[in-house]
C-alpha cells in the first residue's frame, strides 16, 4: 500500500518538473507587469472593457490618437482634412506601415475594418458609434474618405479610442479569431495568453515609429491578490504594476528601489442617486445628501486622494467648470434639509460592485457620513454583472458607488443624461442641450452649451459629485518613461526602458 | 462480465448524475440577474447595441429552446465557445485543467504523505503525546481557512525568506506552496479518518488470532491491522478530492494560478453560459470519475467487495 | 382441528440492488405450505440461511409475499389495508432472536410496554396496572419499570420482549429463535414461561430455531426447512422416531451429546468432502434437480434432473401428516 | 493511561467553556463590547493593541474587539442556521430514502449524489450569485450543500435502524409509521446525527469566511470574522493584529466544536470506548 | 485413559490462578484459583456459562491478558517444567503459535479480511519455524489436507470471505496446528457454526488431536458438545472450577448440583412434557460474587454453611473432584 502512494507521488512530482521547466527571465528589455485580471478577449471591435483596450493598446493602432496632453494627433492617418459642413472626412494614411502578419497597411484595411464593426450581425457594442458614417471610399491606397450623414463632433475622438483599432483586411476576410490571436499594426506583436497566468508580447521591429519600441518584451502577469502584486513590486519580480492601492503608498514609499509617481485621471468618481425613486425624486434630500459627504475625506481615505468635483465631468476636462460652491460639506444644513423632506427612517440600500474594492471602501464611507446625518443606509454588494444588468440597466437602486472612466469626447460621458439614463434624471433642457452640442465642432460654442449644461447637472445633483481621483504609478526605480495614455487610461510601453 | 455491469451501471449513474446538476445548473445561471451581453456592451453601450450583442449570442431565445438547443449540442459533445470571448469552452477547460488537476493529486499527496503515517501512529499510541500533536494538527487543519493559510505562507517563504516564487505556474516551484495550503486542511480530516479506522481496526477479533499466533507487535499493527484500516483511506481520498477542486478556486486565486477554477469562477462573474456549463460537466465527471476510480481500486484492494 | 393460520405457496423473492441487479433475485423462501392448528405449536427448523426467518417476517405481512397467501382465522392478510393490516396484526406478536436489539435503547421498559396498549387506546392508569400484571407474569419486578434495556441482562430482556408481546393478548406468537441468544440455564427458565403462558392464554406458537432438540421439545408439529422449503413436516414423534429425508437425519445425527447421540442414526452422516459438494453443485446446476443433492449421500442421478415435490408417507390418519420431499424414501428406513 | 484520557476530558470542559463564553459574549454583545462595531473612527485607523482599543483598530478605525464580539453573533447564526437546514433538508431526505420505495430511495440519492459531486465551493458560489450576496444567502446555500452529508447519514441509519427488532416489533405492535419514526428510528440517529451537525457547523463558519474572502459573503459593514480577515489580508504588514485576533477566534470556535464532536463520537461508538 | 492421569506429569497445569480486573474503583475478581490439568494426546473440555471465567482462562494461558486492567494476581501456568507468568512478554511470545496455540469461536471474525489463507498460515512457519516461503507453502499444503480442506492447497490463495463457514473454522484450526503445537485451546469453536457442521468440526479435532498427540483445552457452554468430544470435563462457575472429572464418571453421576441442573435444563424431544429444571437468577458478575460459595444464592442444596465457607476442590472419589459441601446429594426428594 505505502509502496504505492510513494509512486504515485514521485510520478506526480515528476510530472510537475517536467511540464514546469524554470523560464529563462532577464535581458534588460523584458519588463514585467501585474496585471489584476484578464481582458475580455483581444478583439478590440468586441469588447468595451477598460482592462481590454489596456492592453491591446500595444497590439493595435488607430487612424488618430491622443498623445500626452491629451490631444489627437497623427497615428496611421498622416493628416486630414474636413468639409465645411463637417461631413466629409479624408484622410491621408501613412506610408510603410505593415501588420503583424507582414500585410502593408492601406485604405483597404480601413475600409474592411469599419465595415466590420458597422455590421449589423457582427454586434459589436460600439456599433452606434460608427453608425454616422454613411459612406467609406478609398480613391487610392493611402486616402480614405468617409461621408457622415450629419455633423458629429466626437468623430475624430471615436476614431481615436480603442474600438477604433486597424485590423488587416486579408485576415478580416479569411476570419481570423482576432479574440485569441490579435493582428495589428501595433508597437508589440502578441505572443501567448495563457488565461489567468500572464500575456506576452514581444517587440514589433517594423513599428512604424523608428527607434519605437524600446522594450525586447513585456510580460502581463495576471496576479489577482493585491498584497502578492505589491510584494512582487518590491521584491523585483514585478516592474510595474496596473493600480495601486493608496493603502500601499506607505510601504511603496518606504521602498527605495520603487517609485511612485502621482497624476490626475480622468476618471468622474460619483455616488449615484436613483432619482425617480421618492424621497430621492425630491431635490432637497439629493442636496442633503450631497451636504452630508465629506468629499475630500472620502477621496484621500478611499480613492487616495484627489481632486473634488462638483459637475459630472473629469476636473481636468478642458470642459469643466467648477461650481462646488452649491453645496459644500455641511451636516447641520443636510439634517435640516432631510427633516424639511420628511425622510424619517426610510431604508436606503447603496448597492457597489464587488468587483471594485475602492468602491466599496468608498461606500463604507459614504455609509457612515450618511448614517451620521440620520439617514438609514445600508450596504449590499453585487457582482459587476448584477451591477449592469439590475442596477445600472434596471435601475434597482437606491444609492451605487461607480466610477465613470474618461472619454476624449465629452459627448461619450455625459449622452443620455436629462432623459432618463440610469440615475433617472429627467431635465429636458439639459437633454436637449447635449443632443445639440453633438453636432457643434467649434470649441468655445460646445463648450458654452456644456457648461449650461453641467451648472444645472451641478444644481439639481442627480450624483453626488465626488471628484477624479489620482493615479499612483507604481513601478521598480529603474523603469523609465512607463505612460499612461490621458483620458482613456491606457498603458503606452513604446517609450518605456529598463535602466 | 460482473465488472464490465459494475462499470456500465456506474457509468449510467454518472451520466445521470451529469445530466441533473446540469440541467439544474443550466436555468439557475440564467435566472441569475445579469446579462453576458452587457458585460460585453459595458456602461456605455446603447440599447439596440445591447439587442444586437444578445440576438448574435443567442439568449434572447426563450430558454426552453436554448435548453434543447444545448442539449442537442452536449449530445454531439459539442461543449460550444465562450459567450464573451467566442474561444471553445472544451479547449479552454482542457488547457486549464492540468494544472488543477496536479494541485489536487499534490494537494492529497501531501494530506495522504502527512496524515496517513501520523493517523496510524496516534491510532497506535494513543494518548500519547503523539496522538495529541496528531489532534492539534488536525484540528488547526480544519479550523484555519486556506486562503489564509496561503497568504502566510506566501509572506513568510516567498517574502521573508524567498526560497518560493510569489506568483506564476511556470515550474514545479510554484506548486509547492499551493498544494500544502490545500493538501493541509484536507490532511486533517484524512488524519482523523486514518487514526478511527486504524484505532476500529485494532479492537478487531483478528487481532486477537494475529496476536495468539506469536506475532510481534509490530506485525500485528503494521500488518494485519494497518493493511485493514488503509481501505476506507481509498474511498475517503475520492472524495477528498472533489473537496480539492473546490478549494482549488481560492488557492488559484491566493496564488496567480491559472486552474479551472478561476475559469469557473470568472464564467460565473461573466454570466458567460457555456463556459459555466462546460465546467460543471466537467467537474462532475472529473470528480464522478475519480470516486469510480477510487471505488475500483477500492475493490483491488479490498478482496471482499472483488467477488460480490 | 381449526386452523389458526394457513398459508399457501408463499414465495419471497429478494431483488438485488442498483438498476441491474433488480433482474436477478434471490427466492430466500421457495413455496411454502404450511398451516397451524389453534392451540397447538409448530415448529419450524432449519440451518442458518434457510429463510425461516424471511418466511417469519412475511407471514406477519412485515414484509409482503412476492406471491401465495397467508389466511389468518379465516382472513386474507394480502386482501387488508394498511390501517387494517395494523390492526390485525396486533393478534398476531413476534419474539426475536436477539432481545438486545428487539427493545429500543432509548427507551424506558414502561415506555417499551406502554407502546402497544397506547395504540390498543388503553388509558393512562389502565397501561399502567396491566404492565406491572405483565411484568410479573414474565418475573420482572415492576419496581425496574423505569429502567432502560442495557440495564437488564439478556434473559431479562427477553421475558420483557414476551411481556410486550403480550400486552397485545395475542393469539398468535411467533418465537424466531427466542432462546438460542441465552446461557443454558436461562433458556430452561424462558422455555419454562413460555410453556405456562401457553396453557394460561391458549396461545399458538410458531416455532423457529436450528434446535431440533428444542423445537422437538417445544412443539407438536415440526417442518424441517431447507433451502427456502419445507423438505419434511410430521407430527414430532413421528419425525424423531422415523426422519425419513436425508436431511433430518443427518440435523437428528449431529445433535451432540446426550440426547440422540448413541442411537445409530448416524448413516449418511459421512462427511462429504468440501470438493465433493462444490462438484455435485456444479452437477447440478441450472438443472432444476434436489437442491439437497450436493450434500445427500444417498442422490443419484434422478435427482439431479427433477426436484422431488412434497407426499405423504401414508394414507392413514397419522402417516398422511407425515409428508417429506425425496424420491428416495424407502432407501433409509 | 487513565491520567490521559482524563486530559481529553479536561480538553472536552474548555471546548464547552469557550463556546459558553462565546454564546455569552454574543448574547451580551452590546454590552460587552466597547464600541459600536460599526462605527468608524477615521482619525485613529491603524492603532495597535492599546488600552484605548484592546485588540487595536482597523483601516477604519474600527474597535476589533467589538467587531470580534459581535462578530461572534453571525459566526455562531451561521452555524445554527446552515445546521438547522441541513438537519430539516437532509433529515427529511435521508428518512425519506431510507424507509420510502426503493425507486424513491435510488431517485433521492441521486439527487443527492448530483449536488454531492460538484465541489462545495463552487456549488456555494453559484447558490449565492442565484440568490445574492449576503449572510441569509450564504446561510442557505451553506444549508444547501451541507445536506447530502446528512441525507446520506440519515438514509444509511435509517436503513440499519430500520430493521432492527424494536422497529419490527412497533409494527407488530400495530404502531402507525410516523410514530415508529419520530419514537424509534430518530431517537436512535440521534447520535450520530449530533457528531456530524458539530462537524458540519465548524466547517460552515470556515467556508463563510472563505466565501467572504471571495467576496461573495457577509455584506460590509457588518462584523464578521471572515470579512475581517477578507479585510485584514491587505495589511498584514501595517496591521497584522486586524487578521491575528479574528483568525484566533475562527480557529478556536471551530477547534472548540470538533473537538465536542470528537468526545460525542468517541462516547457514541462503544467500539472505541472499549479499554484496549 | 484414566490410569494415565495419575501416572504422567501433565504437559500444562493451572494451579491457583486468580485474576483480577480494574476499571476505576471497580475491581472484578473473574478467576478466584482455578486449578487444571491437561495431558498429552486428551481433550479436556472446559463447561460454563458466559462470564465465568473461561476465556478468561483461555487468555492467562495464551499470555494474552491485557494489563491493564486485568492483572495475574495468583497462581502459575507450567507449561513443561516452566512457570510462563513471570516470562517477559518477547519469551511468552515464543510460546504462543508455536507451542500453545487457540482456534476461536467466530473463525469469519477472527481471520484477518485482508490476507489469504496461504499468508495467514506460512506467515507463522517462516517466524517460528524459520521456512522459506516455499518451504512454508509446501507445509501449508499438507496442513489444508490434514484439516480436509483438499490436497491441491487451492483454498491457499482464498480470501476469507471467499469460504463458508465451515470451511473458514478448517483453515483457523490449519493456521493453529501449523507449528505442531503441543497445546490446543479451542474457545467455542463450533458455537458459530450450523449443526450440521459442528459434528465435521469436532470429529477433525478429535482425530488431529490423536495426530499430533496434543493437549486439548475445549471450552463450551454446551454439555452435549463436550459430551461429544472431550475426554475429561471441567465446570466452571463464577471464576471457580466446582466439579472436574473424566467425562464418563461426570456425565453418569454429576455430584455437584450446577453440574447436574445444567444437565436437566436441556430439552430434548424425549423431555416433552416434563418440565425444565432450571436454575434461578443468574451468573453473578465477576465484580458482585456472592460470599461462600459463590453458587450458593441459586442452589437448591444450599444451607448456611454455603453462605459462608467457599468450599475446596477435592477428591469425592477417585479421579473426580468437586468442589460442594453437599456434593453427591439429592433434592428430587
Amino acid at each position: 500500500m505505502k509502496k504505492r502512494f510513494i509512486t504515485m507521488f514521485l510520478a506526480a512530482a515528476l510530472l510537475t518538473a517536467s511540464v514546469g521547466v524554470a523560464f529563462a527571465q532577464g535581458g534588460s528589455g523584458v519588463l514585467n507587469f501585474g496585471l489584476s485580471g484578464n481582458p475580455d478577449t483581444l478583439d478590440p471591435q468586441k469588447t468595451s472593457g477598460t482592462l481590454t483596450f489596456q492592453v491591446l493598446k500595444s497590439f493595435y493602432d488607430t487612424l488618430v490618437e491622443p498623445d500626452v496632453t491629451g490631444n489627437l494627433v497623427p497615428a496611421l492617418a498622416e493628416s486630414w482634412s474636413v468639409s465645411a459642413d463637417g461631413l466629409v472626412w479624408t484622410f491621408k494614411l501613412r506610408a510603410g506601415v505593415v501588420f503583424h502578419n507582414g500585410q502593408t497597411f492601406t485604405s483597404k484595411d480601413v475600409k474592411v475594418t469599419l465595415d466590420r464593426i458597422q455590421a449589423e450581425a457582427f454586434a459589436s457594442p460600439k456599433r452606434s458609434e460608427f453608425v454616422p458614417i454613411k459612406k467609406i471610399e478609398t480613391p487610392n491606397d493611402l486616402t480614405v474618405v468617409l461621408s457622415l450623414g450629419s455633423a458629429y463632433a466626437p468623430f475624430l475622438a471615436t476614431l481615436a479610442s480603442g474600438w477604433g483599432a486597424i485590423l488587416p483586411s486579408g485576415l478580416i476576410a479569411s476570419g481570423h479569431n482576432f479574440a485569441a490571436q490579435p493582428v495589428g499594426t501595433g508597437p508589440f506583436k502578441f505572443e501567448r495568453w495563457v488565461r489567468d497566468n500572464k500575456i506576452t508580447m514581444v517587440r514589433n521591429d517594423k513599428y512604424w515609429i523608428k527607434g519605437l519600441p524600446k522594450l525586447a518584451r513585456v510580460e502581463f502577469n495576471i496576479v489577482p491578490e493585491r498584497a502578492v502584486q505589491i510584494q512582487g513590486l518590491m521584491s523585483g519580480a514585478i516592474e510595474a504594476v496596473e493600480f495601486v492601492d493608496p493603502e500601499d503608498l506607505p510601504i511603496l514609499n518606504a521602498n527605495p528601489k520603487v517609485t511612485v509617481k502621482k497624476e490626475l485621471t480622468s476618471l468622474i468618481m460619483v455616488m449615484a442617486m436613483n432619482n425617480s425613486r421618492p424621497p430621492l425624486n425630491d431635490l432637497r434630500v439629493r442636496q442633503a445628501v450631497n451636504h452630508a459627504i465629506d468629499k475630500q475625506l472620502v477621496l484621500d481615505i478611499a480613492y487616495g486622494g484627489g481632486k473634488v468635483g462638483s459637475t459630472f465631468l473629469d476636473t481636468g476636462n478642458a470642459y469643466y467648470t467648477d461650481f462646488s460652491s452649491f453645496y459644500p460639506y455641511n451636516p447641520e444644513k443636510a439634517m435640516q434639509l432631510l427633516k424639511e423632506a420628511g425622510v424619517g427612517n426610510k431604508e436606503f440600500t447603496i448597492h457597489v460592485p464587488q468587483n471594485y474594492p475602492l468602491h466599496v471602501k468608498a461606500a463604507e464611507l459614504y455609509q457612515q457620513m450618511l448614517e451620521k446625518v440620520g439617514m438609514n443606509v445600508k450596504l449590499q454588494l453585487v457582482d459587476w454583472s448584477t451591477w449592469l444588468s439590475s442596477v445600472f440597466s434596471g435601475g434597482n437602486y437606491d444609492f451605487t458607488v461607480i466610477g465613470h472612466t474618461g472619454k476624449l469626447d465629452p459627448d461619450g460621458t455625459l449622452a443620455g443624461y436629462g432623459a432618463g439614463k440610469y440615475v433617472k434624471w429627467q431635465n429636458p433642457v439639459v437633454a436637449d442641450l447635449l443632443k445639440r452640442a453633438v453636432g457643434v465642432s467649434d470649441f468655445a460654442a460646445r463648450k458654452k452649451m456644456y457648461t449650461q449644461a453641467l451648472e444645472i447637472m451641478a444644481r439639481e445633483v442627480p450624483f453626488v459629485y465626488l471628484g477624479t481621483s489620482y493615479r499612483y504609478v507604481a513601478t521598480r526605480s529603474n523603469v523609465v518613461d512607463f505612460r499612461m495614455t490621458p483620458n482613456i487610461d491606457t498603458f503606452d510601453f513604446r517609450w518605456t526602458e529598463l535602466k | 462480465m460482473d465488472v464490465l455491469r459494475f462499470i456500465a451501471r456506474r457509468f449510467c449513474r454518472l451520466l445521470l448524475t451529469v445530466f441533473i446538476i446540469s440541467t439544474l445548473v443550466f436555468f439557475v445561471v440564467r435566472v441569475i440577474p445579469g446579462d453576458p451581453a452587457m458585460i460585453i456592451a459595458g456602461m456605455d453601450a446603447s440599447p439596440e447595441d445591447i439587442m444586437a450583442i444578445r440576438a448574435r449570442l443567442g439568449t434572447d431565445r426563450s430558454l426552453v429552446i436554448q435548453y434543447f438547443d444545448w442539449l442537442w449540442d452536449i449530445v454531439h459533445l459539442d461543449f460550444g465557445t465562450t459567450l464573451i470571448s467566442e474561444e471553445p469552452v472544451l479547449t479552454l477547460i482542457l488547457e486549464r485543467f492540468p494544472l488543477t488537476l496536479l494541485l489536487a493529486v499534490l494537494g492529497i499527496a501531501i494530506g495522504i504523505v502527512v496524515a496517513v503515517p501520523l493517523g496510524v501512529i496516534s491510532a497506535v499510541k494513543r494518548w500519547s503525546a503523539w496522538d495529541y500533536f496528531g489532534l492539534v494538527f488536525s484540528q488547526l487543519g480544519m479550523a484555519i481557512p486556506s486562503f489564509w493559510l496561503g497568504i502566510l505562507l506566501l509572506l513568510i517563504l516567498a517574502v521573508r525568506f524567498p526560497i518560493f516564487p510569489l506568483f506564476g505556474a511556470d515550474s514545479a516551484a510554484h506548486l509547492v506552496l499551493p498544494a500544502i495550503s490545500l493538501g493541509f486542511a484536507r490532511a486533517a480530516v484524512i488524519l482523523r479518518l486514518t487514526r478511527a479506522s486504524m484505532v476500529e481496526e485494532l479492537s478487531k477479533e483478528y487481532i486477537i488470532t494475529a496476536r495468539a499466533k506469536g506475532l510481534t507487535e509490530r506485525m500485528v499493527k503494521y500488518k494485519h491491522a494497518l493493511k485493514n484500516a488503509l481501505l476506507p483511506i481509498i474511498t475517503i481520498t475520492g472524495i477528498e478530492f472533489g473537496y480539492m477542486l473546490g478549494g482549488a478556486i481560492i488557492i488559484e486565486q491566493v496564488f496567480s494560478l491559472p486552474g479551472l477554477g478561476r475559469l469557473f469562477l470568472y464564467g460565473i462573474y461573466q454570466r458567460d453560459f457555456p463556459l459555466i456549463q462546460g465546467g460543471v460537466i466537467f467537474v462532475a465527471i472529473v470528480f464522478s470519475l475519480v470516486n469510480f476510480l477510487a471505488d475500483i481500486l477500492y475493490s483491488i484492494v479490498n478482496p471482499k467487495i472483488r467477488v460480490e | 382441528m381449526d386452523q389458526l393460520i394457513e398459508c399457501k405457496d408463499i414465495v419471497k423473492i429478494y431483488r438485488g440492488r442498483g438498476l441491474a441487479g433488480a433482474a436477478r433475485g434471490f427466492k430466500a423462501v421457495d413455496g411454502i405450505n404450511l398451516s397451524v392448528a389453534k392451540k397447538t405449536s409448530f415448529g419450524l427448523v432449519g440451518e442458518s440461511g434457510c429463510g425461516k426467518t424471511t418466511f417469519a417476517r412475511t407471514l406477519l405481512y412485515l414484509d409482503p409475499p412476492s406471491s401465495g397467501s397467508v389466511r389468518y382465522d379465516g382472513v386474507e392478510l394480502g386482501t387488508l389495508s394498511h390501517r387494517e393490516l395494523r390492526k390485525f396484526r396486533k393478534r398476531m406478536q413476534i419474539v426475536f432472536q436477539d432481545p438486545n436489539s428487539a427493545l429500543n435503547p432509548k427507551m424506558s421498559i414502561f415506555d417499551s410496554l406502554s407502546e402497544g396498549l397506547i395504540n390498543r387506546r388503553i388509558d393512562k392508569d389502565e397501561r399502567g396496572r396491566r404492565i406491572k400484571d405483565l411484568l410479573d407474569l414474565v418475573g420482572i419486578s415492576y419496581a425496574y419499570k423505569n429502567r432502560y434495556p442495557h440495564e437488564f441482562s439478556g434473559g431479562q430482556k427477553q421475558r420483557i420482549v414476551i411481556a410486550r408481546a403480550l400486552s397485545m393478548e395475542p393469539d398468535f406468537l411467533l418465537l424466531d429463535e427466542p432462546v438460542s441468544n441465552l446461557d443454558v440455564s436461562i433458556q430452561a427458565q424462558i422455555i419454562n414461561l413460555l410453556s405456562d403462558l401457553k396453557k394460561e392464554f391458549s396461545l399458538t406458537y410458531l416455532f423457529i430455531s436450528h434446535d431440533l432438540n428444542l423445537v422437538s421439545y417445544m412443539c407438536d408439529t415440526v417442518g424441517v426447512m431447507f433451502k427456502g422449503k419445507i423438505v419434511e413436516q410430521a407430527p414430532t414423534d413421528l419425525l424423531v422416531s422415523n426422519p425419513t429425508h436425508p436431511y433430518t437425519r443427518r440435523l437428528l445425527a449431529s445433535i451432540p451429546g446426550a440426547a440422540f447421540g448413541e442411537r445409530g442414526l448416524s448413516k449418511g452422516l459421512e462427511e462429504e468432502s468440501v470438493l465433493v459438494i462444490e462438484a455435485r453443485k456444479a452437477q447440478r446446476q441450472g438443472s432444476g434437480g434436489c437442491p439437497y443433492y450436493p450434500f445427500c449421500p444417498i442422490g443419484d442421478g434422478e435427482c439431479t434432473s427433477r426436484a422431488p415435490g412434497l407426499r405423504s408417507l401414508g394414507d392413514d390418519t397419522i402417516s398422511s401428516r407425515h409428508v417429506v420431499s425425496c424420491f428416495k424414501t424407502e432407501a433409509g428406513t | 493511561m487513565i491520567a490521559l484520557r482524563k486530559s481529553q476530558r479536561v480538553l472536552f470542559s474548555l471546548a464547552v467553556l469557550f463556546l459558553l463564553v462565546l454564546v455569552g459574549s454574543a448574547i451580551a454583545a452590546p454590552l460587552v463590547a466597547p464600541y459600536k462595531p460599526t462605527e468608524q473612527y477615521l482619525a485613529k485607523r491603524f492603532h495597535a493593541p492599546s488600552l484605548e482599543n484592546l485588540l487595536g483598530t482597523d483601516n477604519y478605525g474600527r474597535d476589533i474587539l467589538s467587531r470580534i464580539v459581535f462578530g461572534s453573533r453571525s459566526a455562531l447564526i451561521v452555524g445554527i442556521v446552515t445546521v438547522s437546514l441541513a438537519l430539516v433538508i437532509g433529515s427529511t431526505i435521508g428518512l425519506l430514502a431510507g424507509l420510502g420505495s426503493r425507486n424513491l430511495d435510488s431517485a433521492l440519492m441521486l439527487f443527492m449524489d448530483s449536488v454531492l459531486s460538484f465541489p462545495t465551493i463552487l456549488l456555494a458560489i453559484t447558490v449565492v450569485s442565484f440568490l445574492g450576496y449576503g449572510l441569509v444567502q450564504v446561510m442557505l446555500a451553506l444549508g444547501i450543500i451541507s445536506s447530502p452529508i446528512l441525507a446520506r447519514l440519515v438514509r444509511a441509519e435509517t436503513l440499519s435502524i430500520k430493521t432492527e427488532g424494536y422497529v419490527e416489533a412497533g409494527r407488530a405492535l400495530g404502531t402507525p409509521m410516523v410514530k415508529i419514526v419520530f419514537k424509534h428510528i430518530v431517537p436512535n440517529l440521534l447520535g450520530k446525527v449530533v457528531v456530524q451537525c458539530s462537524i458540519i457547523f465548524a466547517l460552515s463558519i470556515v467556508i463563510e469566511a472563505s466565501l467572504s474572502y471571495l467576496g461573495v459573503g457577509t455584506q460590509p459593514p457588518a462584523a464578521s470574522w471572515g470579512l475581517m480577515l477578507k479585510d485584514a489580508r491587505n495589511y498584514l504588514v501595517q496591521a497584522p493584529w486586524m487578521a491575528i485576533y479574528p483568525g484566533l477566534c475562527l480557529a478556536l470556535t471551530v477547534l472548540a466544536f470538533n473537538i465536542i464532536g470528537d468526545t460525542l463520537a468517541e462516547r457514541l461508538n462503544p467500539r472505541l470506548t472499549g479499554s484496549s | 485413559m484414566e490410569a494415565k492421569s495419575s501416572v504422567k506429569a501433565p504437559l500444562l497445569a493451572v494451579e491457583n490462578l486468580g485474576v483480577c480486573f480494574t476499571h476505576g474503583a471497580m475491581q472484578a475478581h473473574a478467576l478466584r484459583g482455578i486449578d487444571l490439568e491437561f495431558f498429552k494426546e486428551e481433550i479436556h473440555g472446559l463447561v460454563g456459562e458466559s462470564g465465568s471465567g473461561k476465556t478468561v482462562t483461555s487468555t492467562c494461558i495464551m499470555g494474552l491478558l491485557q494489563s491493564p486492567p486485568g492483572e495475574i494476581t495468583s497462581g502459575k501456568i507450567v507449561y513443561d517444567g516452566v512457570d510462563m507468568v513471570p516470562l517477559p512478554e518477547p519469551e511468552k511470545r515464543l510460546y504462543r503459535g508455536r507451542k500453545i496455540a487457540m482456534v476461536f469461536q467466530e473463525p469469519g471474525k477472527y481471520l484477518n479480511p485482508a490476507f489469504k489463507i496461504g499468508d495467514q498460515i506460512t506467515e507463522m512457519l517462516i517466524l517460528h519455524l524459520g521456512l522459506d516461503k516455499k518451504a512454508a507453502r509446501e507445509r501449508a499444503v499438507h496442513l489444508l489436507d490434514l484439516v480436509g480442506l483438499g490436497k491441491d492447497g487451492r483454498v491457499l490463495d482464498s480470501y476469507p470471505h471467499e469460504l463458508s463457514g465451515g470451511m473458514k473454522q478448517r483453515a483457523m484450526i490449519a493456521i493453529a496446528i501449523s507449528c505442531d503445537p503441543g497445546f490446543l485451546i479451542a474457545d467455542e469453536p463450533t458455537t458459530a457454526l450450523d449443526v450440521t457442521l459442528q459434528l465435521q468440526i469436532l470429529r477433525l479435532i478429535k482425530k488431529l488431536k490423536d495426530i499430533l498427540g496434543m493437549a486439548v483445552l475445549f471450552i463450551s457452554h454446551d454439555l452435549g458438545v463436550v459430551k461429544e468430544v472431550a475426554d475429561r470435563v471441567s465446570v466452571i462457575y463464577a471464576g471457580r472450577i466446582v466439579e472436574t472429572s473424566t467425562k464418563g464418571k461426570l456425565f453418569e453421576n454429576p455430584l455437584h448440583p450446577y453440574t447436574k441442573l445444567l444437565m436437566l435444563s436441556i430439552p430434548s424431544a424425549q423431555r416433552r412434557g416434563v418440565r425444565l429444571a432450571t436454575i434461578p437468577g443468574r451468573v453473578p458478575d465477576a465484580d458482585k460474587t456472592p460470599e461462600g460459595c459463590a453458587f450458593h444464592p441459586r442452589c437448591p442444596l444450599a444451607i448456611e454453611r454455603c453462605s459462608r465457607e467457599n468450599p475446596s476442590l477435592g477428591d469425592f472419589e477417585e479421579g473426580h473432584r468437586v468442589a460442594c459441601h453437599r456434593a453427591g446429594e439429592s433434592w428430587i426428594n
